[in-house]
């Protein structure tokens, strides 16, 4: 650990972490992260890129990082690649890889791109790669895949729990930095609500980094920990280790929250990430800036990195990243960080500045610490394999690079400048404008109700930064009623600076030649930019997807303002008229899980279960899921498969009674004095006549003419109406409701309630049917003349309240028994003994199916599909002729609708008693080539059943007319001949539908 | 998340609360069977599209139930007032310069 | 023009890259042309190529808002296919995937068109259905569309949990092998290239205000940003922006535009060898050749033009993704972006003559435009070469609105495109 | 029109979840009806012995306005409720829901932050004696504030367990962030 500095940083020397490397222990302390223990070892080899395999350290210290990218695996399942290892706090236990090589990080065979780089420019792989035409698929495509992508999928369940909130505040501020302290200070104390967020494991920003500036006279540590604890007095929530990763309409702010990564053992009921889904009055935006490196050749090799980081693992984690670092700059900032790093040990080797005159004091102080310094100076090359050992650089005089001469060093802490992070800003579709001072671009106007403050805008320094939250956040409280004056902060020992902004680095070698990295993780170099240009990409997001210039990890974090100015300089235009490109949430990635929050496994959506369905789950039922609900679909006994069961329920069903859970149809109670009149106004057929204790079925269509839902509507009262959906449609049907009457007819007195889930319904079918109800409704004589087919009626079964009516879905008597929702099972349980003596059957949705597919009753999306009329369906006597108006007439009379040859319902049995498969198509030429006229398809098909054969429901153009035809259904291997015959295979006089007729 | 008033509980409240429920101010007419198969067709299907101020239909689904009014302006997704149905289409200029 | 191959490739890379020319010339507005076509997407820019190469119409200007491929094209999660149910439909899709197959070399530009199967998830009885349904209507039809059952699923696309105790359990799925991806870029830049190099101008950041009419009706031209441009005939293939444009020419449009919303996840080695589809959750997804997995989602609720889209909906469709494919849940999202989608009724396409001479659109694909880029863009070149509908984009009119006679794919088959 | 309030009642409390920051409890249930009127409203306050709260979010005595001509009452004497109704001349809608709803009540003192969970409103503006309907984890439900710490929802009965399931997952969620 000869990197590690006493008595410098902010990690805990007391507690030493031991964690692995590829598999090698290695130590640091709590409060490091992988990169500053691994860079404590003197180690910058971390990764490898993504393109040339080139081997990569950290460039950075934040989540900025684009090329030490790492697995991280805690245990079974807990494993994710391309963690950033400047983020990825120690813990025990952490294991942790690199990625992206074979067979080692140290020798990796891919990096036979790099020496090949010459052939990989911008948009190869757009020119070649296409003969012979089939090696695309089977050769290139292959290899191109797998030497992409970085780290390696996760392969195993994720065992962790993850979570999501929602939360209100007035004041959000991100980032902790001394723009955002300053204004969670003036927000603080006042009654509102006020969050302050940072992505950091601490909150302090900048401070962590700048341990020698004095706030007020308190030295910066100091000051942060007052005030952090004054905050805290005060209210403030403060939540580090917390992104706030996109910003959405209406001030929404999305966050997560890191809860356990960073934790040796996960503590139970705790989730490893949380998204917060934040709505604030006011936003401080205080996200500060990033660092820009320089670009020139050999950039990119380990030990090469940002000043500022530099400076951040010296003072925040004590560890100094090079023993003999040389600086390169165009900006004051890195002064400093060769300042602190002398301070601390280091022998620095040069500050090299491409600048020809500096501050004095700058000057002064490197003269003091007996640092050589090169002035109007660039970088033309590194040297080093795996860490960088020499610095190229050579005198610019003018236009003419002079010789070069190589310092030894290694480190070389390079600064291009600032640039604010504009993320979040430009999610609110805020406008950018450029700052040709500052060679950047700076937030302008944005719709959303946020300022943004210090570094983000383009402010330098602790005290500029300090001023500026205060102030910004004084603007954002005059919105919420707040007049004070912006508080003052005074700091000594700041370290304003000022600098400039380059393309590429002059350099004395073929530009063309240049390994000058812009984007690091994906290998994008200056000339690729340029090569792109030439091509014709003049939009910055042709360029950008071209070369896929900012599109790594870091999204463009690193190299959107580089490679804009380099691709501006290409054009001979300024900036802005060649435009950035749009920064895309989230801020950082962001983990599946977070944004999946609760809804996984159980909770991942809503199961509807009716209250019969636990006895079906006790008596073996198998169930199917529809819509929202499950339902049984059939009760196999020991060893029967599907076809078998539903064989023997039918026959139960036809032969004595079935008994079915039918509770999850759609029920709207439609009441008032106008229910009638809108009823009628719904439904296609006549509802202003039925008498009050009668049903009718009914067909519901939309304006367009097409089937969207049918039910059965019994009369309760004169002004009142029990309306069944289909199980699926029901709250379709009652939003649509809900809109014809709220909108087009608000003047009827009618109201609709949802009475799905008031009701317990089982429907009990068969010829004893009626028998084995009749004791338990003494108060209704269950007979042809008093309860005829088709009746309702408010009575007491089984002692208690319900609404018992007289349908049919099967063809058999029936009765559909409405209770009190939480009564079902028990009467459930009371009609199963009862019926024991009738050998009672359970049956399930297939047996539903069939049995009314042999009567010939539709399904609404099964036998119609959405282009289907009442009359296509067979059914135009639902169609009341006499009616004025009612949903779909209109639509219906449309010419494609009344045209002939429209596809209508009709039955099918195969000459050769095969099963026909549902969905298959129909068509009359068997023998005709491909691509075949099709004249209608099988809607529904069942083997079986109790006709003895099977049957067959079809949807065949002009089918109404083919009765007796024969028609075609062309399968893989062979043709079923098929006779059309009526959809109505049992019964068609409907005597067993009669009490006293058929038992 | 779009942020709604509800012109009935006078509450603003998340998108989440609420259904989209299409263009505002088409009338069904009151006899359908006297309507062209143009004007049918326009009834049906055609829409304004608006790319700006649109007047709309939201109902607060999970709330009071209503279906109400609301003008919003399409490109930045901001509504510019919210109405019960039935009221008269408010007056665009006035809404816009409110906002401007 | 430099032909793009690899020996080209590599005599270049000798000399620095220095020879490569620009793919298509940055062009200004001439003051006429036979053809102006709105929208330098795929389609517009593929109509151009088709109407230089196959109609001998080179005085043809395709003119943007914007940069070219800026809209769906470059927005969208790439996916090809064409197991549609209706006769109409699969011609179309189908005849699009027969130019797709030929695209990279027709163009001289690799647009990475990888067959490597899509694959659509049945989770109710109702699928498996639907999904048999449009198997048999392929099979009759010559398109590839086959049925798997759930191991087979799993054994096609490893990730895949077919776990019957899911919330949404996998029951099988359609497969057609011939499907697949390609690089939405390079498909516009190459049919850019394709078209420039046959005349063709590209005229690129010029809003085109409206379409102007002559006193008898006919189109007269466009009015633009840069001036007026005159036009024998207007071709407008503007996706989200198309009803806006077109109403300058009092023509209505059964049109909404919604915000669609897709993102990837951070790059990994290959995982996910082929494309998936799972309509009741509402998301798709496939692995890109830089090891990103792509993942559409549905549209938000309200039309909208501002390209920004709800968290929740996002929420909804990792969700989604990670309950279908669960060794997903510690991936991470890179980015996610917005697109505006027009949508007809039926969500099937208008590639139309319109009541007014000489005016054309190619418009309502919704989210599937991708997938018909070649087909629509070859057909929609004859229909305005010829002022006549090609038999493939005959029944996809504006007039079905009138008369009824829709291509209802998504009621259908309550699967989206 | 029948009455059918005759639900099984006096159940005891079912305790789901309890912990140091809030406790999940179902309720018995209780007689429900939805009432639907509009216009002059007097009538029906007159039938009812008490004013019907006139703007959404009010409750009055047990009777919640959900919309603006839809009001929930809760009541230990539904048909008591029906046969007064039912001579009242406004036109209006009354319909017996007693059995579509489970009442959970949640209290303690994260009690409001449990919510935050699913609902996406503001459950910290909402004032104490109110209720109103709004969404949880995508399930409509009704909510009451009776005090500060202590909220009841009613969740359709198919909806109940998903919404009981996350706020006892929750419950022990807030706990474990107090520990």
């Amino acid at each position: 650990m000869s990197y590690r500095i006493p008595e410098r940083g902010r990690v805990d020397r007391s507690q030493p972490i031991r964690f692995t490397f590829d598999g090698r222990e290695v130590t640091g302390f709590r409060g490091d992260t992988v990169a500053s223990a691994l860079l404590a070892e003197g180690n910058h080899l971390m990764g490898r890129s993504f393109k040339y395999h080139r081997p990569r350290g950290p460039v950075a210290a934040g989540s900025e990082e684009p090329n030490a990218l790492i697995g991280t695996r805690r245990g079974k399942g807990q494993f994710e690649p391309n963690t950033r290892a400047t983020m990825q706090e120690l813990r025990h236990g952490l294991q942790t890889t690199s990625q992206n090589k074979y067979p080692s990080l140290k020798f990796d065979v891919g990096a036979v791109n790099d020496a090949a780089y010459m052939l990989f420019s911008a948009g190869f792989y757009y020119k070649t790669f296409m003969w012979p035409k089939n090696f695309w698929h089977k050769v290139y495509e292959p290899f191109i895949r797998a030497a992409a992508g970085l780290g390696v999928s996760p392969t195993e369940e994720d065992p962790d729990i993850y979570a999501s909130r929602n939360m209100h505040c007035d004041v959000l501020i991100v980032g902790a930095g001394p723009a955002g302290l300053a204004a969670a200070r003036q927000a603080a104390g006042k009654g509102l609500k006020v969050v302050l967020v940072d992505e950091h494991a601490e909150a302090g920003g900048t401070l962590l980094s700048e341990p020698q500036a004095v706030i007020d006279g308190a030295p910066a540590w100091d000051w942060l920990a007052a005030t952090l604890a004054d905050l805290k007095a005060a209210g403030v929530k403060i939540m580090t280790r917390t992104t706030a990763i996109g910003y959405y309409h209406e001030n929404l702010i999305g966050m997560v929250e890191r809860l356990t990564d960073h934790l040796d053992e996960v503590p139970a009921d705790t989730p490893r990430e949380r998204m917060w889904r934040v709505r604030a009055k006011q936003v401080v935006l205080a996200q500060g800036a990033l660092e820009k490196p320089l670009v020139f050749h050999g950039n990119d090799r380990p030990g090469v990195m940002l000043a500022g980081s530099a400076q951040t693992f010296l003072n925040r984690f004590g560890v100094l990243v090079g023993k003999r670092p040389v600086v390169m700059t165009s900006h004051d900032s890195a002064w400093y960080a060769a300042f602190d790093l002398a301070g601390a040990g280091a022998q620095v080797q040069a500050i090299v500045d491409t600048r020809g005159e500096v501050r004095d004091d700058l000057l002064a102080q490197a003269k003091a610490l007996n640092i050589p310094v090169k002035l109007g100076h660039t970088a033309t090359a590194t040297s080093g394999r795996l860490r960088v050992s020499s610095l190229r650089v050579n005198k610019v005089t003018g236009a003419t690079v002079g010789a070069g001469e190589e310092i030894k060093c290694d480190a070389v802490l390079m600064s291009g400048g600032w640039t604010p992070s504009l993320h979040l800003f430009s999610h609110t579709k805020g406008k950018l404008a450029w700052d040709d001072d500052l060679t950047t671009f700076l937030p302008s106007d944005t719709p959303e109700d946020c300022v943004i403050a210090g570094a983000g805008r383009g402010l330098w320094g602790v005290e500029a930064a300090l001023r500026d939250g205060a102030a910004q956040a004084q603007a954002a409280l005059e919105a919420l009623g707040q007049t004070e004056a912006a508080q003052g902060y005074s700091v000594t020992e700041d370290r304003p600076g000022t600098g400039v902004t380059h393309k590429e680095l002059p350099t004395d070698r073929s530009p063309g030649k240049a390994k000058a990295f812009v984007d690091y993780q994906n290998d994008v170099t200056a000339k690729d930019l340029r090569l792109a240009v030439r091509e014709g990409m003049r939009s910055i997001e042709h360029v950008k997807r071209y070369t896929t210039n900012g599109m790594a990890t870091d999204q463009g974090k690193m190299s959107n303002i580089n490679g804009l100015n380099i691709a501006a300089d290409a054009l001979g235009k300024k900036q802005p008229q060649v435009g950035l490109t749009t920064f895309r949430p989230p801020y950082t990635p962001t983990t599946f899980g977070a944004f999946a929050g609760y809804h996984r496994g159980s909770h991942f959506e809503v199961t509807r279960k009716t209250q019969i369905d636990a006895w079906a789950e006790e008596n073996g039922a198998v169930y199917e899921p529809v819509g929202q609900w499950r339902r049984a679909r059939y009760f196999p006994k020991a060893g029967e498969d599907m076809d078998t069961a539903v064989t023997r329920e039918c026959a139960a069903t036809r032969a004595s009674v079935g008994i079915f859970d039918a509770s999850t149809l759609g029920k709207i109670e439609v009441v008032g004095p106008d229910a009638a009149e809108f009823v009628n106004r719904m439904y296609t057929n006549p509802f202003l006549k039925l008498g009050v204790g009668k049903c009718r079925y009914g067909l519901l269509c939309g304006d367009d003419g097409f089937i969207r839902d049918d039910g059965v509507i019994g009369r309760i009262a004169e002004d009142r109406f029990h309306v069944t959906t289909t199980t699926g449609g029901a709250a379709r049907v009652l939003n649509m409701m809900e809109d014809y009457l709220q909108t087009e007819w608000p003047d009827l007195d009618v109201w609709l309630t949802s009475v799905t889930e008031q009701w317990s319904t089982i429907a009990l079918n068969g010829p004893n049917a009626a028998k084995l109800l009749q004791p338990f409704v003494p108060d209704l004589e269950l007979t042809e003349e008093t309860f005829p087919h088709m009746s309702c009626a408010e009575v007491n079964v089984a002692g208690t309240p319900a609404r018992l009516w007289r349908v049919s879905f099967t063809g058999e008597i029936g009765f559909e028994v409405n209770v009190p929702a939480p009564l079902g099972r028990q009467l459930w349980e009371t009609l199963w003994q009862a019926g024991q003596q009738y050998d009672i059957c359970a049956y399930g949705t297939e047996t539903m199916h069939v049995l009314r597919a042999e009567k010939g009753y539709i399904i609404v999306g099964q036998d119609t599909d959405g282009t289907v009329t009442p009359f296509d369906a067979g059914m135009g006597w639902a169609v009341g002729k006499k009616k004025a108006d009612f949903v779909g007439m209109r639509g219906m009379a449309r010419p494609d609708l009344v045209a002939s040859g429209r596809r209508q319902l009709v039955g099918l049995l195969t000459e050769d008693g095969s099963k026909l498969e549902e969905g298959a198509q129909i068509v009359l030429d068997p023998n005709q080539p491909i691509p075949m006229k099709m004249v209608g398809f099988v809607t529904s098909s069942y083997d079986q059943g109790t006709v003895g054969r099977p049957i067959a429901l079809a949807l065949i153009e002009g089918g109404q007319d083919r009765m007796g035809e024969t028609v075609h259904v062309p399968m893989p291997h062979r043709t079923i001949a098929a006779k059309v015959v009526s959809a109505v295979f049992v019964d068609p006089e409907n005597s067993r539908l009669k009490i006293g007729a058929a038992a | 998340m779009l942020l709604i008033h509800c012109p009935h509980c006078q509450e603003t409240l998340p998108e989440a609360e609420f259904t989209y429920a299409g263009q505002a101010h088409i009338v069904r007419p009151a006899d359908p069977m006297s309507q062209t198969d143009e004007q049918w067709e326009e009834f049906l299907f055609i829409r304004q599209n608006a790319k700006g101020a649109h007047y709309e239909r939201w109902r607060h689904l999970h709330g009071c139930g209503r279906f109400f009014n609301a003008v919003r302006d399409t490109v930045s997704d901001r509504f510019l007032t919210t109405y019960v149905s039935g009221a008269p289409r408010p007056d665009l200029s006035s809404l816009m310069e409110g906002k401007a | 023009m430099t032909r793009f191959n690899a020996f080209a490739l590599l005599k270049n890379a000798l000399t620095g890259h220095k020879g490569w020319t620009e793919q298509w010339p940055d062009s200004q507005p001439k003051k006429e042309y036979d053809v102006i076509i709105v929208g330098a997407g795929g389609h517009g820019l593929g109509a151009a190529y088709y109407l230089a190469k196959q109609h001998g119409i080179t005085n043809v200007a395709v003119i943007d808002k914007g940069w070219l491929g800026g809209g769906n094209t470059g927005r969208n999660t790439t996916i090809i296919r064409s197991n549609y149910l209706y006769d109409e439909s699969a011609r179309l899709f189908d005849h699009a995937v027969d130019l797709w197959e030929n695209l990279s070399q027709e163009l001289n530009y690799n647009v990475m068109y990888s067959r490597r199967g899509v694959l659509m998830l049945a989770h109710n009885v109702h699928d498996v259905q639907s999904f048999t349904r449009h198997i048999h209507a392929n099979r009759l039809n010559g398109v590839d569309n086959r049925w798997l059952t759930p191991q087979e699923c799993k054994d096609y696309c490893p990730p895949l949990n077919i776990s019957a105790n899911a919330r949404y359990p996998v029951m099988g799925g359609a497969l057609q092998e011939r499907a697949g991806t390609a690089r939405h870029d390079a498909v516009a830049w190459g049919y850019a290239r394709g078209a420039a190099e046959r005349g063709v101008d590209i005229i690129q950041n010029c809003a085109v205000t409206a379409i102007r009419r002559n006193p008898d009706g006919s189109v007269a031209g466009v009015e633009t940003a840069k001036g007026f441009i005159k036009a024998k005939k207007v071709a407008v293939s503007a996706a989200g922006h198309t009803s806006t444009v077109m109403q300058t020419a009092d023509v209505r449009l059964p049109l909404e535009s919604y915000p669609l919303q897709a993102l990837v996840s951070e790059p990994v080695k290959p995982i996910f060898p082929c494309v998936v589809m799972s309509n009741a959750v509402h998301a798709y997804i496939s692995q890109s050749d830089k090891g990103e997995l792509v993942i559409g989602s549905g549209t938000d609720q309200y039309t909208s033009y501002s390209q920004r889209g709800g968290l929740p909906l996002i929420e909804h469709t990792v969700a989604a993704i990670t309950e279908v494919f669960p060794i997903f849940n510690r991936m991470r999202m890179l980015r996610k972006w917005g697109g505006i989608v027009d949508v007809t009724p039926d969500r099937s396409a208008i590639i139309s003559k319109t009541p007014v001479q000489g005016l054309y659109v190619n418009c309502g694909w919704g989210t599937g435009g991708f997938k018909a880029t070649p087909g629509a863009a070859h057909t929609f070149a004859w229909t305005v070469a010829k002022d006549e509908p090609h038999p493939i984009n005959a029944p996809f009119t504006m007039e079905r609105f009138r008369t009824g006679r829709l291509i209802d794919e998504a009621a259908a088959a309550a699967v989206a495109h | 029109m029948n009455a059918l309030t005759s639900f099984p009642q006096g159940q005891e409390p079912e305790t789901l979840v309890s912990t140091a920051a809030v406790t999940v409890t179902q309720v018995p249930h209780r007689a429900r009806l939805s009432l639907r009127a509009r216009g002059d409203l007097a009538p029906l306050d007159r039938a009812l012995g008490f004013a019907l709260p006139r703007g959404i979010g009010g409750v009055t005595l047990g009777t919640a306005c959900l919309g603006p001509d839809e009001w929930i009452i809760l009541t230990d004497d539904a048909a008591a409720v029906m046969t007064a109704c039912a001579e009242v001349s406004l036109p209006h809608s009354l319909v017996d829901v007693s059995g579509r709803e489970i009442t959970f009540e949640i209290e303690g003192p994260r009690a409001s932050e449990l919510l935050t969970l699913g609902c996406p409103r503001d459950i910290d503006a909402i004032p104490d004696g109110t209720a109103r309907r709004t969404v949880f984890d995508g399930v409509t439900v009704t909510l009451w504030r009776d005090t500060a710490e202590r909220f009841r929802i009613d969740v359709w009965n198919s909806f109940a367990p998903h919404v009981a399931h996350l706020l006892a997952s929750g419950a022990r969620e807030l706990a474990a962030e107090m520990a």
